[in-house]
């Protein structure tokens, strides 16, 4: 794909109510590559621009199943078969007991999972961004909500594009260089 | 905020005072933080707990150089103040993550001004606890036989044992807690990244907030990860002191050997974290002006939990006491006469005094939205609550099967610098939070607002 | 301690510089270790000594009292290092490893020997076997081939083995206190002895404690023929006069006395404490009473009327408390009421009763009973005794009379006194001391220290093991070759002559007894094994004299020197009054300590720690007070109260003691020395001051007042009583011969069967399937709480000492503790001993709550307790029911001072800072004996592997074996019927499991014990 | 607002999160690795001695048999250090003049003993006994290695816990007949060269361990692994 300067065209708006219906619009216009920004999370927005799947809980369950059998199979490994020991009399596999830990690791695989699985999806770490260039964004996180439409959205066109997010009565657009 | 309150406001104090916007509360927190200057008050109180954390590290110091015998412990009592200290510390460490997650999960609004230092209470909390299982080792050098790890002896820890338990599920809800508030920050860090007028701040808080830029998706996993997160963390608190109510319930100890405590441990450890966050949270909102935030609603329903959950741990004294004689069993029916006249008897009528009789001014709507007197009743919860422990710890020690074998167990002031100055780290860390972090979650505040609401488009 | 720099100056007028050797001496009692040795260079002889003193000392000093030094700082460091997590790479230092020149070809490396010898005190003999490690002796055994030990010891030749190794003992011969060599000494010492040859030896005076030694007793004789005007004297504090006397009065001839209490039905006890170490025979008596203890064959029956409480009342059947000057009224009570014209004694109703009661029964038991009188009794008690066991036919059966034991059967007390007013006159110009402490234990009246420093005395030597009170008046000290240093030889209780041999060179060069006498006597190149040696080729008639000899020194005693008994006739009997007894004012009595005997061991840490058998007490010696009493005085235990008598008074702390006769305060002597070493100076009080040479034992006019201000005692049990104020706790299970008959398993009501569990057998653990399955079993019946398996387990297991103030905290290291128990009125209880080693469960608490798993089972049953393991979270102590683990609060173990390096078992970890430790059944002796076996391919025998505890026991209470097999001693009485488990009801599966304890009262009598249940069930 | 930020960050910030992990495992791997380094079990490190003392020359170059010197081996937990006589006993005939050997030639004369540095030592808690080891058919070389071919005297094996435990938790694959002991040049049984024993022959070390394990009545792998096997 050839590789334009700029990075896409952006619209601020003032309310949640704007940003939402905007967004729908400019979904509706079919435009896919796009994104909004708000200062606190709006359910719908997501919606709005077309983001459905995140796939969070998916990576959460997995680390909490390697979490459960890691944390259980260790235990039984130790008792059992690298050092048995007589412990009072106890039953080498002595199940109810090893409960706890098992329970614990479960949690702590299945918490980091769903914290650096989330981050990782969200291609965070990103100090740099473009649409940091844009002096209004730092609003992005007071009570500003942005719109954007990339340029690497098959539809967008400079021109064209520009209109019709006029066509959303923002407050401003501002163009993002790449 | 003073005891002439408009009568409306107090039938029904709302979670956030009338007439913000996203930018009121965004300004008005984070200049806390970035605009505000370091005023005497906080000096002075960083510094006098300053002292108390370099006393902590003095006592800790002399510990590891002549052992444990500077305490008072000995045979019968061999778990004493360090014990004690622990289970109290850990137990105040679940207030907040309850408030985070399970006031979360159950859609309490309120929380949402309030949770914020209500982890970070947790994690300084949690990290005074973590300290007295490692100092009250008799080889503290080796405490790290306790994870599993490949060693050249090819020997194991012994998962059987509750102290194992405790490692596991410590460590785990510390880790946990930390990520939870850690993420909870990014958004507010960003904000604060954006806000920051000077460079250096702005890259410091830049770089923890990893970029977060308010993207409608990250915002959509991030919603689903805190969730989830919460999910998790709820459970886990629960465990945490069934695990340490596992210290005694799974030995075979008269006094110690009670299915009871698990419940009760985790209704004790709320109650006593209830209690802090207020003793916490009550002066902040005088000192930062934060009335607005931290409403009276807040005190209110934190001091309906405190009832509730007193009242469990009552239930829970009731059912030892009755079993004690209901069992029939003489070892445990003479540990209630002990509890009663024992040598150790007024810390046991003092602990029923803090813990049952006096909380139930809690009951009066007047007692539970005037301040100063909110904060005496968890100052003497707090109390009630470490005497539990005391109680449960030292007079079941002290007494157990064989009568040669009684004894005594009678503190150091080595045993009471480590304590006192435990509480100093605890403040001193506290001190230090409020001054670089949002003590509360602006962008959670944001959705209490009116205008969060998406109106439907026709 | 300032105290000390004064009196020292006014005792030695005119001696340069004493104070500063004062105050060397006090620091070097401060300092330890590596500082001590060096000062000790030092003291001999360096120039500039003193002002290097001022500079070096105070650091020494303050190293002692706080540990926080180089040292410490050291052990910080490594500590912090450590805690960065880097143990793992911390390397072990390179060790040197040093081998013999000339390897001796007995020795094997790694290999113990044994030796016999004897260990004695006031002349009587304990046959021993010394446990020698490369010519270190670690341990004292009884020697179970002597009739007289059968294996049996006391506490006191247990502890005597730190003794040896006592960084205290004096280490080098002294002149006003300035260390000389012995070439000078005898360069000195020749001078004066020449010119008391015209005098023959007039103005020479030797004092010595009670010997039996034959040896000595010759050269005695030899060195008197040589100097037929000098003068021998012995004395003894703690002395048997009133015994020789009361058989004077008896047989008109001192005899020494016997018992064969195996073949007694009934004994009555006379105030004599004869189940107690330092009692002649002690050993031998303990395992005769015990095999007449068996329920299920013909037990014997125990009166015991005392005046103070004992181990030996708490074993008896029937318990009087009386003061001591009604015993003599009791005596003739029960003279008179068996035929024996001795006046009827006045006696209380009850008392009366008693008395009849006994009476009836010892006349239907002709020759099968025995009457004993205590040694502190008059000598009229001792010879109405001697009437009655013969009008009872009891000699030639229960009791046989022998020549006298000691050496110089004189009155010890009257031979002072001779001395003394001999010093006095100035007849002594040479006074010789060879033994004994009598600056500090001689009776208060005579002022012997004031006689002794007098200048009246111009020469006086002191031969001694510690500098103590006397050697600082004396103007030489000459430090003594301990018995384990030296060749010597002593007779048991029945004569049996045992060879001292020693089993090390001495460590300081000392000189033995033998040698010093030799001296006197012209020899002074002599050493103590040509003397004993010479004296026995004498005696030995027979041709091979080598065979004997080695033969003598193999077996551990000399055949055929065993006393044969004497028929002795009783003179006409009459029986003069001694005392007047009034109840109404209080009595003083006066004891031996029963764990520092008359101070001679106050520098002992294993006897100071040693909790007392009645009173669990350790370091202190308050008086006893019956609780009636106290409660009259309003005093309770650490009070201080004064006591005054025939115008002397002192100040000590009251214990309340369960069974103290009523009216009468017992003090302990022994303690208060000023001269002791750094663990014997300053601790107690001392009640010679009290003590007169008319008064040895009791007087009555006491006067007890109450003062102001407290002492903190030091008792190691939490509660005399077995029953909590709700719920009792049987942990002794006990009852009477009838009740036991009627009903043999009392005792296992709550004994879980042995299906009752939900755990299935740990694979690889099956120990029905183990040729071993080790387990113990204490049999309460026999157990006569005399202590001496506490200090056998420390001797063997290198347990540490730690001082009064941890033991006040609850933190005392013996891993066997022997529980003593009170029921009933506190006034006429009813006491058992409970000994408490690990119980080694099979299905152990503390196991189950290590982190770590340092303590986990072996398949042959044991509760492994793995030092180097333990990281000392104290878990497994706070859940183990019975409370025997011990746990390293601080550095116990003292690492620097070189000679409790030699003295330790090397075969046992040294336990070190923050470590749980606790009893292993020795497991190191399981370990060789299983190794030996094995090799050997048989199987370890029963009773050949014996726990130290065991071992040593003199009345074979605890039987440690292997379970699996049905033959073993232990198995037997595990499968009896009174076999109970502690806490049986927890199900924790004890190894360790007990015979309970059955009493064999009088029916007639039956009425004190009733009243006293019915107090009892009252107060439950 | 302006970038924060440059570009490169993004990459600078993945990368260090990523390496961390790398970083704390790989410090964490170098730790147990220093922990079973010859740095901390001197496996392999030979030791300054009094005297250069070779067994090679002494074992394979003039055949003397260990016993000759480690006297108590069979009788004993300890070997045995021989004690300066041993040495005299050929030094006062041959190389009497050697000046290497002056240090056991003044510990003769002056009665002071050779003060060597230990080899195999292990820490204080540790109780090991040579003679039950021998008697069960544990070779010397197999704890002690190549003896006969080491100039200088150095400890072959780490002595480290799970280096004991290797062989309690399975013996037969040790052990040998007890005649072979002290054999230093002895070969673990192959098809090619079997050992005989008892009129069998075995041909692999399992069959003769397994064989050795029931001749000798060795304990079984929970009785030699129990705690108190090793410690007191």
């Amino acid at each position: 794909m050839k590789r334009t300067p700029v990075y896409g065209l952006m619209a601020e708006f003032a309310t949640p109510t704007d940003i939402v219906s905007a967004a729908k619009r400019t979904h509706e216009a079919g435009y896919r590559k796009i994104d909004a920004y708000s200062p606190f999370p709006i359910e719908e927005l997501a919606e709005a621009i077309g983001f459905h799947r995140e796939g969070v809980a998916l990576v959460t369950l997995i680390g909490g199943l390697l979490g459960m059998f890691g944390g259980y199979l260790l235990q039984y490994w130790i008792h059992n078969i690298s050092y048995p020991t007589n412990v009072g009399g106890r039953p080498l596999n002595s199940w109810p007991a090893f409960i706890v830990v098992t329970f614990e690791m479960t949690i702590l695989f299945a918490g980091l999972a769903a914290v650096f699985g989330m981050l990782a999806l969200n291609g965070l770490p990103m100090p740099y961004h473009p649409v940091f260039n844009v002096p209004r964004f730092a609003f992005a996180t007071k009570d500003r909500f942005f719109l954007i439409i990339f340029s690497s959205d098959a539809k967008y066109d400079s021109v064209e594009t520009r209109r019709f997010l006029e066509s959303l009565e923002p407050r401003s657009i501002s163009e993002v260089p790449s | 905020m003073d005891p002439q309150t408009p009568v409306t406001e107090r039938r029904k104090a709302p979670v956030i005072a009338p007439g913000h916007t996203f930018a009121t509360i965004t300004d008005k927190i984070s200049s806390i933080v970035l605009a505000r200057p370091v005023t005497n008050a906080w000096l002075v109180g960083f510094g006098f707990f300053g002292l108390i954390t370099m006393m902590l590290l003095y006592a800790i110091g002399y510990l590891f150089l002549r052992g444990v015998g500077i305490w008072g412990v000995n045979i019968p009592v061999g778990w004493g103040f360090a014990i004690v200290n622990f289970v109290w510390w850990i137990g105040i460490g679940h207030a907040g993550t309850l408030i985070s997650a399970i006031l979360l999960l159950l859609r309490q609004q309120w929380r949402n001004s309030i949770n914020r230092f209500a982890e970070a209470m947790t994690l300084f909390a949690v990290a005074c606890a973590g300290m007295f299982p490692l100092l009250h080792l008799g080889r503290p050098w080796l405490f790290y036989w306790l994870f599993p790890y490949p060693n050249s002896m090819n020997y194991w820890p012994q998962f059987r044992s509750p102290l194992v338990w405790d490692v596991f599920a410590v460590s785990t809800y510390f880790t946990i807690s930390l990520v939870f508030w850690f993420i909870g920050l990014i958004p507010d860090l960003a904000t604060l990244r954006d806000r920051a007028e000077n460079k250096w701040a702005a890259m410091i808080y830049g770089i923890l907030a990893m970029g977060w830029r308010g993207s409608a998706r990250h915002w959509k996993r991030y919603e689903k990860a805190y969730l989830l997160l919460a999910g998790l963390a709820t459970p886990l608190v629960l465990s945490v002191h069934t695990v340490v109510s596992f210290d005694f319930a799974v030995a075979i100890l008269p006094g110690w050997h009670t299915t009871i405590f698990p419940p009760y441990f985790v209704a004790g450890a709320i109650y006593s974290g209830f209690a802090m966050v207020l003793m916490l949270a009550i002066p902040i909102r005088k000192l930062y002006g934060l009335e607005d935030f931290i409403t009276l609603r807040h005190l209110d329903n934190s001091a309906k939990v405190m009832l509730a959950t007193g009242l469990i741990v009552a239930y829970g004294y009731a059912v030892e006491a009755f079993m004690g004689w209901y069992s029939g069993n003489h070892f445990d029916s003479f540990l209630l006469w002990n509890r009663l006249h024992g040598p150790y008897r007024f810390t046991y009528y003092a602990l029923l005094f803090c813990n049952i009789g006096f909380p139930q001014v809690l009951w009066f709507r007047n007692w539970r939205t005037r301040p100063l007197r909110l904060f005496v009743v968890s100052a003497v919860i707090l109390t009630g609550m470490w005497l539990e422990r005391f109680v449960i710890v030292v007079i079941s020690l002290h007494r157990d099967f064989l009568t040669s074998s009684w004894g005594m167990y009678y503190p150091t002031k080595w045993d009471w610098m480590t304590f006192i100055g435990t509480i100093g780290f605890f403040l001193f860390a506290f001190f230090l939070f409020v001054r670089i972090l949002p003590m509360i979650s602006i962008f959670e505040m944001r959705t209490l607002l009116p205008e969060a609401e998406v109106k439907e488009a026709e | 301690m300032d105290d000390r720099g004064k009196k020292s100056e006014e005792i030695c007028p005119g001696k340069k510089g004493s104070l500063d050797l004062v105050a060397v001496r006090k620091r070097l009692e401060q300092t330890k270790g590596p500082e001590y040795w060096r000062s000790l260079e030092e003291l001999a002889g360096t120039a500039e000594f003193r002002e290097m003193m001022h500079r070096e000392f105070p650091k020494g000093a303050s190293e002692w009292l706080d540990g926080v030094s180089r040292r410490g700082f050291l052990k910080l460091m490594g500590a912090s290092l450590a805690l960065a997590g880097m143990t793992a790479c911390t390397r072990q230092p390179l060790e040197p490893i040093v081998p013999y020149v000339k390897q001796p070809e007995e020795f094997v490396p790694g290999r113990p020997l044994f030796y016999a010898s004897a260990f004695s005190m006031r002349g009587y003999a304990t046959p021993i076997l010394v446990e020698s490690h490369l010519g270190r002796p670690t341990k004292i055994e009884g020697n179970a081939q002597h009739p007289v030990s059968l294996g049996g010891t006391d506490v006191f030749t247990q502890a005597s083995l730190l003794d040896l190794y006592d960084p205290d003992r004096s280490q080098t011969l002294t002149y006003l206190g300035d260390p000389y060599s012995w070439s000078s000494f005898l360069a000195a010492f020749h001078g004066p002895l020449a010119s008391q040859k015209p005098l023959q030896g007039a103005g020479i005076r030797v004092l010595t404690q009670s010997f039996s030694s034959p040896a000595l007793a010759d050269q005695m004789q030899s060195f008197l023929k040589l100097y037929p005007s000098a003068k021998w004297h012995v004395y003894e504090p703690v002395n048997r006069d009133s015994v020789y006397a009361g058989a004077q009065m008896a047989f008109g001839q001192p005899v020494e006395t016997q018992y064969k209490l195996d073949k007694a039905d009934v004994i009555v006890s006379l105030d004599a404490d004869f189940l107690y170490g330092g009692y002649p025979g002690f050993t031998r008596y303990a395992r005769e009473y015990a095999s007449r203890r068996d329920p299920d064959k013909s037990m014997n029956r125990m009166y015991v009327i005392e005046s103070t409480m004992t181990s030996t009342g708490a074993k008896a059947d029937h318990r009087l408390p009386v003061q001591a000057a009604k015993i003599e009224q009791f005596a003739r009570a029960l003279a008179s009421g068996i035929g024996v014209n001795a006046g009827a004694g006045q006696l209380g109703d009850a008392e009366a009763k008693f008395a009849a009661a006994i009476g009836d029964e010892l006349k239907t038991h002709h020759g099968s009973s025995v009457v004993i009188a205590g040694d502190n009794q008059p000598p009229v008690v001792h010879a109405l005794a001697h009437a009655i066991n013969q009008a009872l036919g009891n000699v030639g059966q229960t009791v046989v009379y022998t020549d006298p034991v000691s050496a110089i059967p004189v009155n010890s007390t009257d031979s002072l006194r001779d001395l003394v007013s001999d010093m006095r006159a100035g007849k002594v110009d040479m006074l010789i001391i060879l033994g004994g402490n009598p600056a500090y234990d001689a009776p208060a009246d005579f002022g012997f220290g004031d006689a002794l420093k007098s200048a009246k005395v111009p020469l006086r030597i002191h031969l001694g093991l510690h500098q103590n009170e006397t050697a600082e008046l004396c103007h030489w000290h000459v430090n003594e070759a301990h018995y384990l240093e030296a060749w010597g030889d002593t007779r048991a209780y029945d004569g049996t002559v045992s060879i001292v041999q020693p089993l090390i060179a001495p460590l300081y060069n000392g000189k033995s007894i033998y040698e010093f006498v030799a001296l006197l006597s012209g020899q002074s190149e002599a050493t103590g094994y040509e003397v004993v040696k010479a004296y026995w080729q004498k005696q030995h008639s027979g041709p091979d004299f080598d065979m004997f000899w080695r033969r003598a020194l193999h077996d551990g005693w000399i055949e055929g020197t065993t006393f044969t008994p004497k028929d002795v006739t009783t003179k006409a009997a009459d029986f003069p009054t001694s005392t007047s007894s009034d109840t109404k004012s209080i009595e003083i009595n006066f004891r031996p300590d029963p764990s520092i005997w008359d101070g001679r061991f106050s520098n002992n840490g294993w006897l100071q720690e040693l909790p007392k058998p009645v009173s669990k007490m350790t370091w202190d010696n308050p008086i006893f007070i019956g609780p009636a009493m106290a409660a009259r005085l309003g005093v309770q235990k650490e009070d201080l109260v004064e006591l005054e008598l025939q115008g002397k008074s002192m100040l000590v702390p009251v214990w309340v003691q369960a069974g103290q006769p009523d009216n009468t305060v017992t003090v302990f002597l022994g303690y208060g020395r000023t001269r002791a070493g750094r663990t014997g100076t300053g601790f107690g009080f001392d009640a010679y001051q009290l003590r007169n040479s008319a008064i040895p034992w009791f007087a009555a006019g006491l006067n007890v007042r109450k003062v102001s201000g407290s002492y903190e005692l030091a008792s190691t049990q939490g509660m005399q009583s077995m029953d909590a104020e709700i719920g009792q706790r049987p942990l002794v299970r006990e009852t009477d011969l009838d009740e036991y008959r009627k009903e043999p398993n009392f005792a296992q009501e709550e004994e879980p069967k042995k299906d009752e569990t939900l755990y299935p057998v740990v694979p690889g653990f099956d120990y029905s399937k183990q040729p071993y399955a080790w387990g113990m079993a204490i049999d309460l019946n026999s157990c006569v709480g005399c202590n001496n398996c506490i200090v056998a387990c420390q001797s063997e297991n290198n347990i540490a000492v730690v001082g009064k103030d941890q033991v006040n905290r609850g933190r005392h290291m013996h891993w066997l503790r022997v529980d003593t128990y009170y029921e009933g009125d506190r006034d006429q209880p009813r006491a058992f001993f409970q000994p408490v080693p690990c119980m080694q469960c099979e299905n152990a608490p503390c196991e189950v709550v290590c982190p770590v798993g340092a303590t986990v089972h072996s398949t042959e049953g044991l509760n492994d307790m793995v030092y180097n393991r333990c990281v000392g979270t104290r878990y497994c102590s706070n859940n183990c029911p019975y409370k025997v683990r011990r746990f390293n609060f601080l550095r116990f173990q003292d690492w620097e001072t070189p000679q409790y390096k030699m003295m330790r078992n090397p075969n046992v970890t040294v336990r070190s800072r923050g470590v749980m430790e606790k009893c292993t059944y020795c497991i190191q002796r399981i370990t060789q004996h299983r190794v030996d076996a094995e090799r050997a391919d048989t199987p370890i025998k029963d009773g050949e592997l014996q726990t130290a505890c065991q071992q040593s026991c003199p009345s074979n209470a605890i039987i440690f074996g292997n379970i699996n097999d049905p033959n073993s001693k232990v198995a037997k009485l595990k499968g009896l019927l009174r076999n109970y488990s502690l806490l049986g009801e927890l199900n924790t599966r004890p190894r360790t499991t007990y015979l309970a304890e059955i009493r064999n009262p009088n029916p007639q009598l039956e009425h004190l014990a009733t009243a006293a249940s019915a107090v009892e069930s009252e107060n439950s | 607002m302006a970038q924060i930020f440059h570009r490169s960050t993004n990459t600078i910030s993945r990368a260090t999160i990523f390496g961390a992990v790398f970083v704390v495992s790989f410090a964490f791997w170098v730790a147990l690795k220093i922990e079973r380094s010859p740095y901390v079990t001197y496996a392999g490190v030979a030791r300054p001695q009094p005297v250069p003392f070779s067994h090679q020359h002494h074992v394979s170059g003039l055949g003397i048999d260990c016993r000759y010197c480690h006297t108590s081996v069979e009788v004993s937990r300890f070997a045995g250090i021989p004690p300066t006589k041993t040495c005299m006993n050929c030094h006062s005939q041959i190389w009497t003049k050697a000046p290497m050997l002056e240090p056991v030639r003044e510990s003769y004369r002056t009665d002071k003993s050779l003060v060597w540095t230990r080899v195999n030592d292990l820490p204080d808690f540790v109780y090991f006994d040579h003679s039950i080891h021998i008697d069960k058919g544990v070779g010397c070389n197999t704890c002690h290695g190549p003896v006969d071919h080491m100039p200088f005297m150095y400890n072959y094996a780490s002595l480290r816990m799970e280096w004991c435990l290797n062989c309690h938790r399975a013996p037969e694959k040790n052990l040998r007949p007890r005649g072979q002991v002290f054999n230093m040049r002895y070969q673990q049984p192959t098809p090619d060269s079997p050992v005989a024993m008892d009129g069998k022959t075995f041909s692999d070390q399992q069959s003769l361990g397994l064989y050795l394990v029931k001749k000798y009545k060795l304990r079984t792998q929970a009785d030699i692994t129990s705690c108190s096997t090793c410690h007191r």
